[in-house]
């Protein structure tokens, strides 16, 4: 009997941004099967133009409020290499912490709040509390301590206020830090290990599907590279990050506002399993040990698993951060003067970190008078979305001959787009096109 | 030794016994407090609180001889006013006071009254009407000047009927504008004085109502040849504390919470604020 | 009057000193390294060489913000906030003008129905003075308050050559000096300080020009700088005007009355139900705190309700001087 | 208490999902907010939904056809419609591009595919449909959420503060950024947040908004002392009061 399927989901729930999946299999024959993107268009890149360099990491910042620490990052590492302001090592520090913190809090809303009903046979995080409150409390507590630690270096975790080119306009005490390092040890650590007891015991519900494809993000650094690092791909190769556009190559497709990305195949993966294939042996131990109770090691090709790959990046930077705290405690502290002013040179400058969901770069170039002329961003859910298509494109008609109906399907499917944390409000830019 | 501060600012509890919807937006609260009667001068005002949302002055309306009970009338015109409305008998709310200055009645004795009340500016009048009434032969003449927007405004209709009725009180009304079924005067309060015919020398004049129709009365009682130490007029301002100390309620070097809010004309004509 | 000598290196000893006599407040370094009034936990935190906090003491006794009482909505049970009576309070660092402008404060809170937070935490306090170099906006002298001025002191610290020589200046004070050992000789004196901002009338002209200029023009020109942004009172010592709101905790059930300080400069601040606003127009503003500082109390309470500390000038983003204001109109009313 | 919870939808339209975030970053106060309200529509966290609502929560600007008939279709199912941040509430930071062609815009950022995506001019939620209450900010502070909250569900429709940053900011005892020279935006901002930005040492942005009669000329001036160029000004006042700006001319 040969099957015909229409899936057609609105607006899929419990991810960032508005997205459909379209799905139709007419006499066993996939015709339509992608994920499109219709958030409205937001025009980041013209927002830019004209602006001045105080003025790129407070706009792009609000690209995307999940990433935000994430864009601020890229965005004043873009106008600081641009215009050549200096950044003192303490800074350096203080934002690697900030970014182990948004990391942290961002794997975590998306594991537990968005991811985890699904494996876990609930609608939603609400619907948790009544079944599985303790998860619930985990996710409360540790997410609060996420965010403290965001807000005690940034002013606040959302769009944060302290970080400006040349470094930070204030900074924590000692004791918040001393304090935050307790927590950290005594709370962080010991509440991922039961988040990750809890993933493990249903470690089944994670469908088994594998596709094989590449794998981009910072690499070949001398630690777990968020903050900086070559673009480095599980085919081989690495990229100095400034010949980023020869690795993301972004086209338009009609049935989404979002650009597609490809580099030497079809399409390519960002985010934490990209991370972990591209740069598993620079893991602390407890968060290689943590990957190894879920039997994932370098290099994985089950999309699914980039949510079992965020929970082991979570261990990684809680710690770190109490790492990185010791160090700065061990240097003392010093107030920063980050330039009011600045007269540079023009320029072009070429940012790029990893944010929760994969490599971001921010592409700025400057006049004379530090305002921008030209800007263009990559943000990672962008170069997800071919492989994403990919990936449903394989896993349909798997699934039919497993011979699941439409709603199993439907509920796989939308697993499989959530997998990837798609933050689509920030894909919805566009590079200028010439 | 720990002390306490600011017990000035507690409330006690005033139980709602009755309450009635005097207009679409106005409705009345008769209040009893455990140790009543309140104790309240007429034109003084309590500090109405619902605990969580706020407090707001509201004048005491009825006059300090009606039993044990208090009456406010309250016109819905934001948060706590809002709340208030949402009450009925037997709901609770919090009330300290009474506080200000109210109308001198026992220095008014001997003297013909002659009330003009603006809208609402009736409701803080209604004290000192049934502090006059109530102690009928300590005064001469008792006018009644009452004006509103529309007829759908008009407060206290049956007492109106009760003092239209009376032999001893001279009640005249109007509104700004006229309805299909009003047969009343059609016009604003001001053209309610001309007509009075006053002994001046011993008339008081006692005027509330909404900031801009002070200015009109006062010259047309002056036109009367009223002096000025013959009109006491009652302000509103924005006040939080009630205690002469929030500042809110300052019109130049006077608080209206403490000065006031009666003030006699003479002693304001000079205050550039007041009116 | 009795002098010693107090050396710079001894300051911290004479402050520890002090705590153990009781709680010590002075200006000690926030956060961002400016001295501001509050409790001092370590002596070398205290700093005696400053120009001006920009908040004045008034806020130990008045703080920013406070409760005024708890309550719960579910019983209507109201519990008024409590402050600790207990113990002597030492403020170490304070200005002379700062002490006249608690002065003016305690007059004013006591006027009417006393405020009793006010009273309260102003209870057992010792006033230890300290001279300051003024900067450009000080004109304290204009209004009575000169460098020799010890009006509400206990103490004073007045700065020498390599330290202190403290005056004792009151029974108070002297009961703080028993069992402290580190004294010196008389400390040669330096030069009285210079000012560089001054009021041209007398204190007691002040309210006469005023009572002239109330229609004047100036505050329509001061009123087009204006943000009416309420600086300036904000950081007034002679200033207590306050806003009066409920805080309701998420059980929804209790909560606080609370209070925080309010601004007459902005245009809400007289605004009632029905939209109408008392003062709206933005000289009609300006022209009132400055009323409230050289009219207003005044006419009762006798001298400037301004004690020249230039607070209101440093903390103006228009650059609005009340000094300025002042002599500007003396300066039209003489010519 | 046991009255009957409010029944609350949540709403996205186009922003960053920052404000999104800051509702469930509220770690501490979810547990007990959901005692006393029920979510019944909230794309972001759940997958069933619920147009039975007592309270509609709008975030984002409009910017496209499908919007306008969306945010239509919201308010006639909501007695209460509020707004949620600064692009719902004052068009954001979308509204940047105000005053710009938008036809342009797409052509720079599409290129000939711009007929694909369809743009209005950036809109706050007012613009369309009636508003009943606002909060401000990008991102909304916290305690400015579950200080609404509270007074709303105590029977009261919370209004924003119309007075400047500046109060707050003095509140905390801050020394004033833009008496030292930095252009700080709080003399004309809208209150609420207390003074995040300022007490961090970053001058205020105007993510709130322009407060009721803000002294525009006097900022130019001020600004112009800081050194800042009438371009910069501009940017400085268009970052996100693009739409009120272009009310008051
Ligand atoms: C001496 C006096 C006597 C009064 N007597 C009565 C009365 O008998 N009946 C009656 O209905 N109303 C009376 N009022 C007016 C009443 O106090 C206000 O309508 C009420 O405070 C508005 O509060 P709200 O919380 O409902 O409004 P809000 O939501 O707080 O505010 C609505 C508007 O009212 C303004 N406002 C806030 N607080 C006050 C305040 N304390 N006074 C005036 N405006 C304020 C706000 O600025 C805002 O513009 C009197 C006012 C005064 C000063
Ligand atoms: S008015 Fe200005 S100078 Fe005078 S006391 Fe107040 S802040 Fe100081
Ligand atoms: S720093 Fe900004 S917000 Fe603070 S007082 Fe100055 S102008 Fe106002
Ligand atoms: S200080 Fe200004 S930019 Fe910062 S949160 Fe407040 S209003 Fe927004």
């Amino acid at each position: 009997m040969s099957k015909t399927v229409s899936i057609n989901v609105e607006h899929i729930t419990r991810v960032e941004g508005h997205g459909n999946i379209v799905v139709r299999v007419r006499d066993d024959k996939l015709e339509t099967c992608h994920f499109e993107v219709v958030e409205a268009p937001r025009f980041f890149e013209a927002m830019l133009k004209g602006r001045s360099w105080y003025e790129a990491a407070i706009i792009t910042s609000r690209i995307c409020g999940i990433c935000s620490i994430g864009h601020q990052m890229t965005s004043l590492k873009a106008t600081e290499t641009a215009l050549k302001i200096p950044v003192s090592e303490q800074t350096v520090l203080f934002r690697k912490l900030l970014v182990d913190g948004s990391i942290l809090s961002s794997h975590l809303l998306h594991v537990l709040f968005l991811a985890a009903p699904d494996v876990l046979g609930v609608p939603s995080a609400f619907a948790l509390m009544d079944s599985n409150p303790h998860a619930v409390e985990l996710a409360l507590k540790t997410k609060r301590l996420a965010n403290d630690l965001c807000d005690a270096v940034g002013g606040r975790m959302i769009h944060p206020i302290t970080c400006v080119p040349g470094g930070f306009t204030d900074l924590p005490t000692p004791e918040v830090l001393r304090d935050l390092k307790t927590r950290y040890e005594k709370e962080m650590l010991p509440m991922l290990f039961e988040v990750a007891d809890i993933l493990e015991s249903v470690a089944e519900n994670f469908p088994d599907f594998t596709r094989e494809t590449e794998f981009i993000s910072l690499g070949d650094a001398s630690e777990y590279p968020f903050y900086d690092g070559r673009i480095a791909s599980t085919d081989g190769e690495t990229y100095p990050v400034d010949e980023y556009l020869s690795v993301t190559n972004e086209t338009i497709v009609d049935h989404s506002t979002a650009k597609h990305t490809h580099n030497k195949r079809a399409s390519y993966m960002v985010g934490a399993l990209a991370r972990l294939n591209n740069n598993f042996d620079k893991l602390t131990d407890t968060a290689k040990q943590v990957a190894a109770r879920f039997g994932l090691a370098a290099v994985n090709h089950n999309p699914f698993m980039n949510n079992v790959a965020q929970l082991v990046e979570c261990v990684h930077c809680a710690q770190t951060v109490i790492g990185r705290i010791d160090d700065l405690l061990q240097r003392g502290i010093e107030p920063e003067k980050p330039p009011r002013e600045w007269k540079g040179k023009p320029g072009r400058g070429v940012g790029s970190t990893e944010v929760p969901r994969g490599i971001l770069f921010h592409d700025y170039t400057y006049d004379a008078t530090g305002r921008i002329v030209k800007a263009n961003c990559v943000i990672p859910t962008n170069q997800n979305f071919a492989n994403v298509d990919l990936d449903m494109q394989a896993f349909v008609p798997e699934m039919l001959q497993r011979g699941m109906d439409d709603n199993a399907m439907q509920f796989n499917l939308e697993m499989l787009v959530r997998a990837y944390d798609p933050c689509i409000s920030c894909s919805v830019h566009m590079v200028k096109v010439d | 030794m720990v002390v306490s501060i600011h017990s000035g600012y507690v409330p006690q509890q005033a139980k709602i016994v009755r309450t009635e919807q005097m207009t679409a937006a106005e409705k009345l609260f008769e209040l009893q407090i455990p140790d009543g009667p309140l104790g309240h001068e007429p034109g003084q005002f309590v500090e109405v609180s619902i605990l969580g949302v706020g407090e707001a002055p509201i004048s005491v309306s009825s006059g300090p001889n009606r039993g044990p009970n208090f009456e406010l009338i309250v016109r819905k015109a934001g948060s706590v006013t809002e709340a208030m409305h949402q009450l009925g008998a037997g709901a609770v709310m919090g009330i300290r006071g009474p506080y200000g200055h109210g109308f001198p009645m026992e220095r008014l004795k001997g003297s013909d009254l002659l009330f003009i009340g603006g809208g609402i500016g009736l409701v803080p009048l209604r004290s000192a009407i049934h502090y006059a009434l109530d102690h009928r032969s300590d005064y001469g003449r008792v006018v009644i000047l009452y004006g509103t927007k529309n007829p759908n405004e008009i407060l206290f209709r049956r007492e109106i009927e009760e003092w239209k009725q009376r032999d001893d009180v001279e009640f005249f009304m109007t509104v700004d504008r006229g309805s299909p079924d009003w047969k009343g005067n059609v016009g604003v309060i001001t053209t309610l004085i001309p007509p009075l015919d006053l002994n001046i020398t011993n008339t008081t004049a006692i005027v509330c109502g909404p900031p801009i129709m002070y200015k009109f009365v006062i010259m047309a009682l002056r036109s009367k040849r009223l002096e000025h130490d013959q009109i006491y007029v009652s302000l509103e301002r924005h006040m939080k504390c009630g205690l002469g100390k929030c500042g809110h309620c300052q019109i130049n070097h006077l608080y209206v919470c403490q000065d006031g809010p009666v003030f006699l004309y003479s002693d304001i004509q000079d205050v550039k604020e007041a009116l | 009057m009795k002098r010693r000598g107090l050396l710079s290196q001894k300051a911290p000893l004479f402050i520890r000193h002090l705590m153990n006599k009781g709680q010590v407040y002075g200006p000690v370094k926030n956060k961002t390294q400016m001295p501001e009034f509050a409790q001092v936990d370590e002596p070398s935190r205290v700093v005696l060489d400053y120009t001006t906090t920009v908040l004045p003491p008034k806020r130990l006794f008045q703080p920013p913000e406070e409760t005024i009482y708890h309550f719960s909505r579910k019983d209507f049970t109201v519990e008024p906030a409590k402050v600790s009576g207990d113990g002597l309070k030492i403020l170490v660092g304070l200005h002379n003008y700062d002490a006249e402008g608690i002065a003016c404060l305690d007059y004013q809170m006591a006027r009417g129905p006393a405020d009793e937070g006010w009273a309260a935490r102003r209870r057992n306090w010792v006033f230890v003075g300290v001279s300051y170099e003024p900067d450009q906006h000080h004109f304290s002298p204009s209004v009575g308050i000169g460098p020799d001025h010890r009006n509400g002191l206990d103490l004073f610290m007045d700065k020498a050559d390599g330290g202190y020589n403290v005056e004792l200046l009151t029974e108070r004070g002297a009961s703080l000096l028993d069992g402290f050992g580190g004294w010196s000789a008389p400390l040669p004196e330096t030069p009285a300080p210079k000012f560089h901002n001054r009021l041209l009338p007398m204190p007691s002209d002040l309210p006469h020009i005023l009572a002239r200029s109330y229609e004047h023009p100036i505050w329509q020109q001061e009123a087009k700088r204006c943000f009416s942004c309420g600086s300036c009172t904000m950081v007034c010592p002679t200033c207590y005007c306050f806003d009066v709101f409920d805080e309701l905790q998420l059980d929804m059930e209790s909560g606080e009355k609370k209070r925080h300080w309010d601004s007459c400069q902005v245009a809400p601040f007289t605004e009632v139900a029905g939209g109408e606003i008392f003062r709206k127009e933005t000289s009609s503003r300006v022209r009132h705190r400055i009323y409230r500082k050289f009219k207003y109390i005044t006419d009762h309470y006798g001298r400037p309700f301004c004690i020249g500390c230039g607070r209101c000038i440093r903390a103006c983003p228009a650059k609005i001087s009340i000094s300025e204001v002042m002599n500007n109109l003396a300066r039209k009313a003489a010519g | 208490m046991t009255a009957k919870k409010v029944r609350v939808g949540f709403f996205d339209f186009t922003g960053c999902e920052g404000c999104q975030l800051a509702k469930v970053s509220m770690e501490n106060e979810l547990p007990q907010i959901l005692e006393h309200i029920e979510i019944v529509n909230f794309r972001e966290a759940m997958s069933e939904k619920s147009w039975d609502m007592d309270v509609a929560f709008i975030e984002g600007s409009i910017t496209t056809p499908a919007c306008v008939e969306r945010i239509n279709r919201i308010r006639q199912a909501a007695p209460i419609l509020v707004t949620l941040g600064a692009c719902s509430t004052i068009g954001g930071i979308n509204a940047i591009r105000v005053g710009r062609d938008l036809d342009e815009i797409r052509q720079e950022v599409y290129g000939d595919k711009r007929y694909l995506f369809p743009s209005l001019p950036v809109m706050p939620v007012s613009a369309v449909v009636k508003v009943d209450a606002s909060i401000y900010g990008c991102p909304p502070n916290p305690k400015d959420v579950a200080r609404f909250l509270t007074q709303f569900l105590a029977g009261k429709i919370p209004q924003a503060p119309k007075y400047p940053v500046c109060i707050e900011c003095k509140l905390q005892g801050n020394a004033c950024l833009l008496v030292q020279g930095i252009p700080c935006m709080g003399v004309v901002t809208r209150a609420g947040c207390g003074a995040w930005c300022p007490s961090k040492g970053q001058f205020c942005y105007g993510c709130r908004g322009l407060i009721p009669d803000a002294n525009l000329d006097a900022l130019r001036i001020s600004f112009e002392e800081c050194g800042l160029s009438q371009q910069e000004i501009d940017n400085k006042l268009h970052l996100f009061s693009g739409r009120e700006l272009e009310k008051l001319s």
